[in-house]
């Protein structure tokens, strides 16, 4: 199958100082093989667009405290203190979006759309610099469409020509980062024939998906405890 | 810190807002023990990373982490419920598909602008979807308790902490009593406590009108 | 269940003037039983937001033969020439959108979105008197988003609560109009028990579905040709 | 008119421009005919009413009229077939995701600026998906007869018919030649039939640069 690579050829295919559309929110959805690959890569002064960076130690975490990272564009770092803590200390530039319109953003960008008037935000300090609107009444503010250089997401299934589908919430911000990178990567757990997966089960389409990685981790109680 | 006890008044009281075959958006903390308390009605809980219809914490056996609730809990799916992505999620919020925000705060002023994602001075980094349900709920219901851990009044004149959004909540319901907020300002509609109104004036920082006042102990 | 209701009853939900954003490409996926009330009923004024105007007779023409109709806002009116015909005689007003500023601008509308800049007719007549903006050396035209009173789908399945399924390519703009308008009645064949419809399978979720009404036509040879 | 023949020889010089596995929307008229000369290359056929991995027409019985093509012809999926509704069929078009677009023309303008959707006092009330092909395709292509049936040459050197956009096209391939669009302007590339430079010349409004022609007779 052409789309199916090994994760060290994916890594090559990320430059330093690239933008990384990263799916997942929480721990959930997350493509923790790829993340650990650039982890232990030297790949430096990243951007990462993802809802949160992951847990302490763990998925985006790891990027953080191995030095991969410049810039995090997400919603919701709070829960990864090592996050705070290095933005206080001026180790990493952070970009707070609410989570509504990041998602949105990355969906303009990966739909050729240039940026959208949203009520969300409007008079509150994430507006500060952002272009007001007027439309049919009510206040908006621009927000710009979100693109990166590479897309890496996390599937349940691929088939082999690279359409996907997710695990129920694990789906979150994957389809749309997908739409939004000039490269897109898949990590997945499994990959079926073409065909399998019934044209109406499908979430994303294989036109979005550039290559497919395996997922080296398992599951166990539930959760991708270990890499094996 | 509020007692258990107090925490659940406040939940039984957010749940007789509620009516039947709602969309409900529960936030974190006191809103989340609001599902054991709707004495039969039948709610469709919205999650924003992507669930309409989220059931109760299954057995330790059958938790999946890929099926979580926005607080990252792992949550089940209730009869009729349904799975989209993180934008179709916030087409659901923003767009006003969903009946009910109970969302907790910081401050909230006295037209119920909100405050409940950043305090000043300190470092917290993050928003989520609060100014998304902010902009885009039909009704938004703050669950909270009336003062801050500093003692100090969440009702507040003018807000402090920066704003979640120029959109007013509708109510205000605390451990001691219900607040409603319209273009007049802040009005007094129930005490749930054994305060005064006097007492009540002395703790908070707002103005308040009242006419008929429930009094429920 | 509560959501199903007779079609006279969801006719009288219609005022005249309203606008009304109806599903369907071509026949495909268009609330047939719906229309035929409203082209026996004495509603006017409408203005109606789809992607076409049916065919002679068929659909959404039939509102057009019957007088119901002020405005028409859609892509493709070439295929009835009833609409053409009535547009050069000065009868209707006809707005026309491509096809995918139309679908946006109708998912903006029901997304808290006050409207988006697209790259799709900058520089053509239908960008005629719209704001042109660059962003990050791109040029884009601003499009409103589209709202209606009433939006009028047509879905294969409902469950009991108002999940919708459809049939294949018959999704098509009724996804987009079912999140659009201040009501939502959907037109469907079968309504199921909730429950019975896989959360994975369910394209629009019950919180955009207001009424539910029963499709009089039946299929024969692959189309809705008669009523019962 | 043409014959079928021509028609037939412009669809096969489409279908060697495309290579195996791409995304390809194939407008209506000639470009319907190209799944035919494929001689193996597998594509993928996207249809912008929410469909990619369009397959051939149905056998009668198989017809159902909600499993129709852009054109509101009866269809079949392709194996690996998605369904997806309108917005997301032109997120896929509009962001870039088809690899290429084949669409018929009116005119086409010596740098490839394409008019396919109105006429200057006819009244054609409809642009369908066509403004947001020319706008989002990675790669476009002309099919088309080189006059139109007044004999007039749609390659002109100025549109005098409505643009559908500022995005130019990349190949015109018609039943005599075939022109590359750069930014120096139209480039002669192939001779499809028994015409001679110099009657191209006379035929086409637009003056035309040429290198190493391919003649295929």
């Amino acid at each position: 199958m052409e789309k199916l690579i090994n994760t060290s050829k994916a890594l090559d295919l990320i430059n330093n100082g690239d933008t990384l559309l990263v799916g997942g929110f929480g721990l959930s959805g997350t493509p923790l093989t790829m993340l650990d690959e650039i982890a232990n890569s030297e790949k430096h002064d990243l951007t990462v667009v993802s809802n949160n960076l992951g847990e302490t130690g763990k998925g985006l975490g790891k990027l953080l405290l191995s030095g991969n990272l410049k810039k995090a564009v997400g919603s919701y770092f709070t829960t990864n203190r090592d996050a705070v803590q290095a933005w206080s200390d001026g180790e990493l530039q952070i970009e707070l979006i609410p989570q509504g319109t990041l998602a949105e953003a990355v969906r303009c960008g990966g739909a050729g759309i240039g940026g959208f008037y949203t009520k969300t935000a409007v008079g509150t300090k994430l507006a500060e610099g952002k272009e007001e609107k007027v439309i049919d009444g009510k206040t908006y503010i621009l927000e710009k469409a979100i693109k990166g250089d590479i897309s890496l997401i996390k599937a349940l299934k691929a088939d082999t020509i690279g359409n996907l589908v997710y695990d129920h919430t694990a789906r979150n911000f994957n389809a749309v980062m997908a739409s939004a990178g000039k490269v897109v990567i898949a990590e997945v757990d499994e990959i079926v024939e073409a065909g399998e997966l019934h044209p109406l089960e499908i979430v994303t389409p294989h036109a979005y998906v550039d290559y497919i990685v395996l997922n080296k981790y398992v599951k166990k109680g539930g959760a991708y405890v270990e890499s094996v | 810190m509020l007692s258990q006890s107090e925490r659940i008044k406040i939940a039984k009281r957010v749940a007789e807002e509620l009516k039947e075959g709602q969309i409900v958006n529960l936030g974190v903390g006191i809103p989340t023990l609001i599902p054991d308390y709707l004495e039969g009605k039948k709610l469709f809980l919205q999650s924003e990373n992507g669930l309409l219809g989220m059931g109760p914490t299954p057995d330790k056996e059958n938790v999946n982490m890929d099926l979580i609730s926005a607080s990252k809990k792992p949550i089940t799916m209730d009869t009729g419920a349904s799975l989209f992505d993180s934008s179709d999620s916030f087409v659901m919020i923003r767009g006003g598909h969903v009946d009910v925000a109970i969302l907790g705060a910081l401050q909230v002023d006295r037209y119920g602008e909100i405050a409940n994602w950043a305090v000043p001075g300190k470092t917290i980094l993050g928003v989520g979807g609060a100014m998304d349900l902010v902009a885009g709920a039909k009704q938004i219901i703050i669950a909270s308790t009336l003062c801050a851990k500093d003692g100090k009044s969440k009702l507040v004149e003018k807000l402090h902490f920066p704003s979640s959004g120029k959109r007013r909540a509708d109510l205000l319901i605390t451990e001691h009593a219900v607040f409603k907020f319209t273009n007049e300002g802040t009005e007094l509609i129930e005490i749930l406590s054994d305060i005064s109104i006097e007492q009540l004036r002395d703790m908070i920082d707002v103005e308040f009108k009242y006419n008929d006042i429930k009094i429920i102990t």
